[in-house]
């Protein structure tokens, strides 16, 4: 954990609304406002908050699958954001994404032999025996037997699908993967085959992750580092065991204390947050989670709170963080 | 070998007067197959439950197990292609033989559903209003007027603020917490004796979900209602439930109180389950034990023990015979042969 | 020009100078009227398919002058002449009592009959005359303004050649032309068209120009015709519906019968026939297409009743400087060939069910009008053995069924208008026939409006051959001559010059001391068209009237040639 | 606790889900697709076997025999111009199935072409490209055809261009709104991640997705192309004679409707009905076979 | 839902006006001289010159199209070559009679494709599914004339209950509202019976798709009767898409029109139009098509807005 591998600068991206008259712009979507954070070579950063934060939306632009609106990401020393097409397509080879619906993300005319040969062929690598290999070995690795390569993707299980779609991103050798909810629609009992899986490749193959999810448990368990995102900013960014441990926003500690335990003698004080998460279109003032915070003030309303450094490694969006 | 009555624990013994209780809802022997291609699948099999009164019974299980089909199947809500058998006991009618308005009279009045997806699950061209008065004009002698004022009561009641302007709205301009409010409004305005929720809040943020069941619960506290709690999240069932049913593959693997399941689960897929989950209170990251293989699909269920080719202790019986639910203990019921030979 | 030729016809719709549209009864068959006549009754009478009525007054433009339209006007405004059936003059139903002229043809003289009045009791006058005469003067320049010019202009001298309209008496008009004219033929094309109007009613403004503005955007008005002459006065008018006359109690002449005509506006000839079937309608069209259905009409008392117009229909060759097949068509022997390939009577009867005669000259055969030369026989009556041994004698050879020489070939490209199925079949049997003689005839149908188009188009070189066209001599000018066809400057013509023709068509121009020399230089021209085959000769396809059982005269007193029934004399019978 | 290797292999060979019946079989598991196929696979058979095998000119007009009744020459009876009604029939199949089949796979050509270019570029060409559609569509599509109709006096070819001129519409608004939504899918993303190009993405990741959809109202566009051509024949407005289409002798047959001359009228609408039975059903086929597949 | 009706109207701008570039063009780059067409056999050279000047053909293309455009805006659309009237009134005359046939058998068309197609998705793969489809197959396939003809065989010549054609009867001295409706029945049942297949068939896929739906699971959970589940619950919404479809089916309604038109010769639009396009009538051509576009586009705004005002979602954006 030396050199930051990416590293992402006041990024922003905002959506803009169709729909005025003359159907022009009537506003935008918030989507991530702001954010700053550096990933290091081999860990795993989780990302959490509530559906429609911003995590999707951060991991895509980081990628450059989006374009963001502004700000900096910067991989392996280059600025993304600025390389060209060709430029960018060999970037690629180094940082991939896996997403949440494994069916989704399969083009259901290819075969998993065409979907896997797809990234060797977009980049031109390797010869065409060599590439067979390649996917037969790779379908191994992920714990597919190699015979259903010629299988179309909506003759597998969900679980499989996903190792599917892991297959392909590893198959260019990236060095960073952004794994956007892998595992959230995966059942139980899978869903544990695939965390295991990761964890494995992450050692053999010396990844770097970027793991968003809403399951506490699941970032909990596989993250090194936990950003807290809401409303498209960064709340609160620590160690995982800092900050399951010690959460300093309030929000991280409601949403922690909302996760349901298997356990039926743990019997908690549960923080209930009132009403919804806001609309990213027109974002509340000052702090953003004034309004269901249990312990705002008046100066949350006014003021931005600051990005603080609150502890060694352990970062903090709350004029109050600290002093609860 | 001895094969259990299953139901010993709830059900009220011939004669027995004294600390009787009443099941609200008794099934039995509950299977559904469908018919797909004109080929009849299993999709549940000889599942019994029962739910007494003000109780929290949950149903768990992973997808496609039947959890779902098993609630529709009491409430007769199944597809035309589906095939029932079975019992289920409500009060002294069974509700699976009921005439069509008997049904229609209980529906929405005794027996409430709420659903999994709080974003269909609601009209989008009527208003809130309107579909909350409807459940009472429905089953109730009132005056529209009168409706309108007990469904804004309602929903207060579920915690939303602002009612009377939200019973004007339409389901869209509401958020997905809202809505499910909403749906247990809906559900709760005839105050039913029993409440099936059937994954009420697996759409739903951890935030929003806390709210949900916090709301379930005092529904249960407050009303008496019994509720069927369907979900694929064990840590929704170690809080809200007094009993739980685990469900494989269209059955009833295991039954019992939640403390003897959560603490002494008897059943491998039990037991794979709670391992196989991210410990959120666990101060270690172990490695976490997964299950080997998939669910069975429906039209290939294996002939013997249905979790037979996923399971770590898995005996040549257990692949030629299918093990019926044995008594483990006192109001605790497992489907495995090693349940058994541990009796023997 | 040669300025002088009888003409024309109908036009308007897309089918118009195809024969199957032509119209009416004749007089011979229609006499079946039985009893007295009772009075009162609606003549409930279908216009073709698709044919609206939008002109009412007696003067005419170009794009309005249709049979239809001068059929309503004819019943509202009595013409000057009346011209029967068989080209005669109808003194009886003419506003003129009479007209003389001078040796020299430079000097008319038109009589009025004193018993005419217009409807609100005042006479017909030479005033109205005169009227009339000036609204075509100004109406006739080449810049009036819309909708004119009048269509007449330019025929039978009129306005030109008229040196002066005199007024003489309230009965008596001279007209004196600057140049001697045959008189048959001024009287026919130039005189006719001086039908009186109103002049008390319409003569409204202080100037001709804006006299003719103003009648000329009330032309479309059938209401603007409020006094009349005519037997019929108009009642109501709905554009593509119905247009309602009902008698004129003023009218001089033979009152009607009925108490109302009512024209009706047909979408298809579909709609037509069912109207017809379900007695809705009872005096209608049936299109030669429908002869199919001629039992299931007369099953039912029904009439029909052929009507032969005074007009000719042919095939027309490509003989345009720059056309390629020009110098194959500038043989007479070809178009004699050609000419004796054409089975006419067979198609006549296989196709028309005998409604059409065949024709072999400028002049049909029916209706019988003393134009006809009683001496003049077919020329080239259909012989395709003939036919081939002219050619061969020529030097053309069949080399693989299709005559050759040289690197000339008999390989044409023949246009027929499309839409109807009679006109297709005519031209299938055009192309089998010749192709018995050795001419390979390929078939291409064009719309009617493309058809005219094209032909009159002399750079126009993707057609050698085409069918389905033909003229009617049915006014402005009555005068059959063929000017406007077969001379070397004709307008509707193909190519065809002819030094001699040319000077025969001019000598029927010529004023001639007796009637019989008039006719002697008409039957000249009129034997060496017939002969000389600027076209191939057709048929003279009749209309097809069908009247209901309960309607009577209505063939005895229709005139097919000229188109103008006298409908005052029509009626019905309860049942 | 011993268990046979053997019996556990076979047990967890049933990992994969099942596999769903093809979509051959599923198109073909219909009663009424099969009827529908069955219907048209005999129409086609008898425009394009049927004249091999009965042999007799349906161009040769036998002017003595006009309009009579079926008879041992004649099974169908003959037209106005003694055309043989059956050999016709036949040869008309042929035509009108042709421009039939070939107006659908033009409009489905260009439409699909237009409709991707709009959907994928976006923007303001989209806005115009549409825009044009939309244009054109306001225009009832009779009239374009009646106009382009009374203009040029089409031959086979140039029917087929008519008609396809305003099908295609239809056409690539459905190809636009399906490119719209498979834009947004997550494996054009997954290949936009790959680094994949536009062109790429369109013919292998877009292309076969929706091809299917297009297919199937370009079959049902068959169907309306042949009753367009009936249209367009009753009002004088088809394909010119000699060679006959269905449309044409129906219409033609109108002229016997009063009449007892059945086989004028009824054989060419039989046939017709036929056509746009058979092809609805095939298409309505086609279509649930796909929508499953989508589920 | 005021500032998305006014962008509606807004939008629709471009399309009329591409309409009107479409309509004039078409016209006059296509060969077939109206001139030579209105003169028929009075073609002379002079003639024609002086039509052309006086129908002022002989101006630039663009002139005339700016000439055109500008008549437009003021309401006039010339005169008609052929008539020699104001072309509006013919518009105005015609338009009536096809809206009158169009409207009342839309409108029935409807109502029954609505009840019918709701039931036999209920019903779905019944036997009385199965005859409602064979029947709508039926319909759908039958050439539109071909069943115009039919019916005025069977309801006009055969069983004289209805007059074979026109708008009212002429013969009558009297004609009132029942001699109008009298003569509208046959053109609407065919217009209906044209329709109603298509109709029939979208409505039971719609509903069928709606009855799959989460909220009619709600609906029933909550007591209502089967009755209530279709006809309120899954209805409403199953009829969204047939409103769409309603506004975008104008041009085929019209179309339809036409043939029923001609058959019963109803003085209609499409009558019109087919008159004028025999006659190269270009003024009653343009305006027809200018005017049919911008009924389409105003049909295609009102389905819009009776989609907002069924479908609440739609209201708020
Ligand atoms: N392409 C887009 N166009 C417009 N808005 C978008 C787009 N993509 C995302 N958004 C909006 O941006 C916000 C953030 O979306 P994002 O998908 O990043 O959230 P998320 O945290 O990943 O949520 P989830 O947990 O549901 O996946 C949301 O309000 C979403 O509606
Ligand atoms: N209408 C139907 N026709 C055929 N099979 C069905 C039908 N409904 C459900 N099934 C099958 O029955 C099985 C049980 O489904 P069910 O919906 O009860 O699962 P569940 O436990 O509720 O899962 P989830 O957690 O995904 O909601 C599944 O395999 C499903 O595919
Ligand atoms: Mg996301
Ligand atoms: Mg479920």
């Amino acid at each position: 954990m030396s050199e930051a591998l990416l590293e992402v600068e006041d990024l922003k991206k905002y959506f803009p609304l169709k729909g005025g008259l003359f159907g022009g712009e009537s506003g935008a979507v918030h989507a991530v406002d702001g954010v700053s954070l550096k990933v290091y070579q081999g860990e795993t950063l989780g990302i959490v908050g509530e559906s429609g934060c911003g995590k999707s939306t951060l991991g895509r632009s980081m990628l450059r699958l989006v374009e963001p609106t502004s700000g900096r990401v910067q991989f392996n020393g280059k600025n993304v954001l600025k390389l060209n097409k060709s430029e960018m397509r060999d970037l690629r080879r180094e940082m991939q994404i896996v997403f949440q619906d494994p069916y989704a993300s399969l083009n259901p005319r290819y075969t998993i032999q065409q979907t896997l040969m797809e990234p060797m062929e977009i980049h031109n690598l390797y010869e065409r025996s060599s590439r067979k290999q390649r996917v037969e070995s790779i379908l191994t690795r992920v714990g597919l037997d190699p015979s259903y390569a010629s299988r179309f993707p909506h003759e597998f299980s969900g679980g499989q699908r996903q190792r599917i779609g892991i297959a392909r991103a590893l198959i260019l050798n990236p060095k960073l993967l952004v794994l956007d909810e892998p595992v959230a629609a995966l059942d139980v009992s899978v869903q544990s085959q695939v965390i295991n899986l990761l964890e494995d490749l992450q050692g053999d193959f010396n990844l770097t992750y970027i793991f968003v999810a809403h399951d506490l448990s699941v970032v909990k368990h596989i993250s090194d580092r936990v950003l807290v995102m809401y409303l498209g900013r960064m709340a609160e960014l620590a160690s995982s065991d800092d900050l399951f441990a010690s959460p300093l926003h309030p929000y991280t500690r409601a949403l922690l204390s909302a996760v349901p335990i298997p356990n039926p003698r743990v019997k908690r004080e549960r923080i209930i947050l009132s009403g919804d998460l806001p609309s990213p279109v027109d974002p509340p003032s000052g702090c953003v989670f004034h309004t269901r915070c249990p312990v705002a003030q008046d100066l949350c309303k006014k003021q931005v709170p600051e990005w603080r450094e609150l502890r060694q490694n352990h970062f903090v969006a709350c004029h109050f963080a600290g002093e609860l | 070998m001895k094969v259990s009555s299953r139901l010993d624990s709830v059900l009220p013994l011939e004669g027995e007067e004294v600390g009787r209780v009443t099941n609200v809802l008794e099934v039995q022997s509950l299977s559904v197959e469908f018919n797909v291609n004109g080929r009849y699948l299993p999709a549940v099999s000889d599942v019994s439950l029962a739910i007494s009164e003000g109780e929290t019974l949950g149903l768990v299980g992973e997808s496609g197990c039947g959890k779902s089909v098993t609630s529709l199947a009491i409430t007769r809500l199944l597809s035309k292609t589906a095939r029932v058998s079975g019992k289920a006991l409500f009060g002294n009618m069974d509700l699976l033989t009921a005439k069509d308005k008997e049904m229609q009279r209980i529906r929405g009045n005794e027996i409430s559903m709420i659903f999994q997806e709080p974003m269909t699950s609601l009209n989008p061209v009527y208003t809130i209003g309107g579909q909350i008065s409807e459940t009472l004009l429905l089953h109730k002698d009132i005056s529209p007027r009168e409706a309108f004022a007990q469904s804004v009561e309602m929903l207060k009641k579920v915690g939303i603020s602002r009612p009377e302007q939200i019973m004007h709205q339409h389901p869209h301009q509401l958020s997905g917490g809202m809505r499910q409010r909403v749906m247990i409004a809906i559900a709760m305005a005839c105050n039913p004796r029993l409440l099936i929720a059937d994954e009420p809040t697996t759409a739903l943020d951890v935030t929003i979900q806390a709210q949900i069941l916090e709301l379930m619960k005092e529904i249960n506290r407050d009303f008496g209602t019994s509720l069927l709690l369907i979900t694929h999240d064990l840590g929704v069932v170690a809080e809200m439930c007094d009993r739980v049913a685990v469900m494989y593959a269209g059955q009833v693997v295991e039954q019992g109180t939640v403390d003897e399941v959560f603490f002494n689960p008897q059943h491998p897929y039990t037991r794979g389950l709670l391992n196989a989950i991210p410990k959120f209170d666990a101060q270690s990251k172990e490695r976490l034990q997964p299950i080997e293989g998939n669910v069975p699909s429906i039209s290939r269920m294996p002939k013997g023990c249905r979790f037979s080719p996923r399971c770590p202790h898995v005996m040549n019986q257990c692949v030629e015979r299918p093990p019926s639910l044995f008594d483990v203990d006192d109001a605790h019921l497992s489907r495995c042969w090693l349940n058994v030979e541990k009796e023997a | 020009g040669c300025g002088s030729t009888p003409t024309n016809n109908s036009t308007n719709n897309s089918t118009s100078t195809t024969p199957s549209n032509s119209t009416t009864a004749t007089n011979s068959t229609g006499s079946s009227s039985s009893s007295t006549p009772t009075p009162g009754g609606t003549i409930n009478l279908a216009l073709p398919p698709q044919t609206n009525l939008n002109w009412f007054l007696p003067l005419m433009n170009a794009a309005s002058d249709s049979v239809y339209n001068s059929q309503i006007v004819d019943q509202l405004y009595k013409p000057l002449i009346w011209i029967n059936n068989d080209y005669t003059i109808n003194w009886q139903s003419s506003i003129a009592s009479k007209i003389t002229y001078n040796k020299a043809g430079t000097v008319y003289h038109v009589f009025l009959n004193p018993k005419w009045k217009w409807s609100d009791g005042q006479p017909v006058t030479s005033k109205d005359v005169l009227f009339t005469w000036n609204v075509i003067k100004a109406a006739s320049a080449k810049n009036a303004p819309s909708p004119w010019p009048f269509v007449g202009a330019g025929t039978g001298d009129i306005p030109n050649g008229v040196k002066s309209v005199v007024a003489n008496s309230p009965t008596e008009v001279t007209i004196t032309l600057d140049k001697p004219a045959n008189q048959q033929w001024f009287i026919y094309n130039g005189i006719i068209q001086l039908t009186p109007m109103p002049a008390h009613a319409w003569d409204k403004k202080s100037n001709i120009d804006s006299e003719i503005k103003y009648l000329g955007s009330n032309a479309t008005n059938l209401m603007f015709d409020s006094v009349v002459d005519g037997p019929f006065k108009p009642v109501s008018a709905t554009s593509s519906q119905s247009w309602v006359i009902a008698p004129n109690p003023n009218y001089a002449g033979h009152k009607s019968v009925v108490n109302k005509i009512v024209f009706t506006y047909e979408g298809s000839t579909a709609s037509e026939l069912a109207a017809l079937k379900s007695g809705s309608l009872n005096v209608g069209y049936l299109d030669q297409s429908q002869l199919g259905e001629k039992s299931s009409l007369t099953s039912q008392g029904d009439k029909i009743t052929p009507g032969y117009p005074f007009g000719i229909f042919w095939t027309e060759m490509n003989m345009w400087p720059s056309s390629p097949t020009k110098s194959i068509f500038d043989q007479l022997y070809v178009r004699q060939a050609l000419q004796m390939g054409l089975d006419n009577q067979g198609a006549a009867q296989d196709i028309y069910k005998g409604y059409a005669v065949p024709l072999f000259g400028p002049i049909p055969s029916t209706p019988k009008t003393t134009f006809l030369d009683p001496n003049l026989k077919n020329p080239y009556p259909f012989n395709i053995n003939k036919g081939k041994q002219l050619l061969e004698s020529h030097g053309w050879k069949e080399v693989n069924g299709v005559m050759t020489k040289g690197s000339q070939k008999m390989k044409f490209t023949m246009m027929y208008v499309s839409g109807s199925t009679s006109s297709t079949d005519a031209a299938e049997l055009m192309k089998q026939d010749w192709a018995q003689e050795g001419v390979d005839v390929t078939l291409k149908p064009v719309p009617f409006s493309t058809f005219i188009s094209v032909t009159s188009n002399p750079k126009d070189t993707s057609w050698d051959l085409a069918t389905g066209s033909g003229w009617v001599y049915n006014g402005p000018g009555f005068y059959p001559t063929g000017g406007q066809l077969f001379a070397s400057t004709a307008p509707s013509g193909t190519g065809f010059s002819n030094a001699k023709e040319d000077a025969l068509i001019q000598a029927t121009h010529v004023p001639y001391a007796t009637q019989q020399q008039t006719m002697q230089h008409f039957f000249q021209y009129e034997d060496y068209t017939a002969k000389e085959l600027p076209f191939l000769w057709g048929l003279n396809v009749a209309g097809l009237s069908v009247t209901a059982p309960t309607v009577h005269n209505v063939n005895k007193y229709a005139d097919p040639a000229t188109d103008f029934p006298q409908m005052q004399y029509w009626w019905v019978s309860s049942n | 606790m011993i268990i046979q290797p053997a019996l556990m292999d076979e047990i967890r060979s049933q990992d994969v889900l099942d596999v769903r019946p093809g979509f051959m079989k599923r198109f073909w598991k219909a009663r009424t697709t099969k009827l529908g196929v069955i219907l048209l696979g005999a129409l086609i058979l008898f425009s394009f076997v049927g004249p091999l095998i009965y042999r007799h000119s349906a161009t040769t007009p036998h002017v003595l025999n006009t309009v009579a009744g079926p008879s041992a020459q004649f099974p169908l009876g003959t037209d106005s111009l003694g055309h043989n009604v059956l050999s016709q029939l036949m040869v008309g199949g042929q035509s009108s199935l042709e421009v039939g089949f070939a107006s659908a796979l033009v409009s489905m050509i260009f439409g699909t072409l237009y409709g991707m270019i709009s959907g994928i570029v976006g923007g303001w060409t989209d806005t115009v490209m549409m825009r044009i559609v939309d244009i054109i569509l306001a225009i009832p599509s009779i009239f374009i055809l009646l106009f382009l109709n009374v203009v040029f006096q089409p031959n086979l070819l140039l029917m087929i261009f008519v008609l396809a001129s305003t099908a295609w519409l239809g056409v690539s608004r459905l190809v636009r709104a399906e490119v719209l939504v498979i834009k947004n899918m997550l494996y054009v993303e997954a290949a936009n991640a790959l680094g994949a190009s536009i062109w790429r993405i369109m013919a292998r990741y877009m292309l076969p997705n929706f091809l299917g959809t297009v297919v199937v109202a370009s079959t049902l566009g068959i169907a309306d192309s042949i009753l367009a051509m009936a249209g367009l024949s009753f009002l004088g407005l088809g394909l010119p004679p000699p060679a006959p289409n269905w449309g044409g002798m129906l219409a033609d047959g109108m002229n016997y409707m009063f009449q007892n001359s059945w086989w004028l009228v009824y054989p060419a609408g039989i046939c017709i009905l036929i056509s746009q039975v058979s092809i609805n059903l095939v298409g309505d086929g086609l279509r649930d076979a796909l929508e499953t597949r989508q589920r | 839902m005021l500032k998305y009706i006014i962008r509606r109207i807004l939008e629709a701008i471009p399309t009329l006006l591409g309409v009107t570039v479409i309509s004039f063009v078409l016209i006059h780059i296509v060969p077939g001289n109206p001139v030579r067409i209105l003169l028929g056999n009075h073609y002379t050279l002079e003639r024609a010159a002086a039509l052309s000047r006086s129908l002022g053909l002989n101006k630039p293309l663009w002139e005339q199209y700016f000439i055109w455009l500008g008549h437009i805006f003021v309401g006039d659309f010339g005169f008609s070559y052929v008539y020699n009237k104001p072309v509006v009134n013919m518009i105005l005359h015609a338009l009536p009679h096809t809206l009158a046939i169009v409207l009342v058998s839309v409108m029935a068309a409807h109502l029954f494709a609505v009840f019918l197609g709701s039931v036999q998705a209920y019903f779905q793969n019944t036997v009385f599914d199965q005859v409602a489809t064979v029947i709508n197959y039926f319909l759908y396939s039958l050439p539109s004339f071909w069943l115009g003809l039919l019916l005025v065989i069977f309801f006009a010549i055969d069983i004289k209950l209805f007059p074979s054609g026109g708008i009212v009867n002429t013969n009558v001295s009297h004609v009132g509202f029942f001699n109008w409706l009298h003569h509208l029945i046959l053109p609407v049942l065919s217009l209906f019976l044209i329709s109603v297949a298509g109709w029939t068939r979208y409505m039971r896929s719609s509903m069928r798709e709606a009855l799959l739906q989460d909220y009619v699971r709600t609906a029933r959970m909550k007591g209502a009767t089967e009755f209530r589940v279709v006809f309120v619950h899954a209805l409403r919404n199953s009829v969204l898409p047939l409103i769409t479809m309603l506004g975008l089916s104008l041009p085929t309604l019209v179309a339809g029109a036409l043939f029923v038109e001609e058959i019963f010769n109803y003085p209609g639009m499409g009558l019109l139009y087919w008159n004028a396009i025999n006659n190269r009538d270009y003024p009653i051509i343009m305006a027809v098509t200018v005017f049919l576009g911008l009924v389409t586009v105003l049909g295609n705004l009102l389905a819009d807005i009776l989609y907002g005002v069924i479908d609440p979602r739609i209201r708020y954006r």
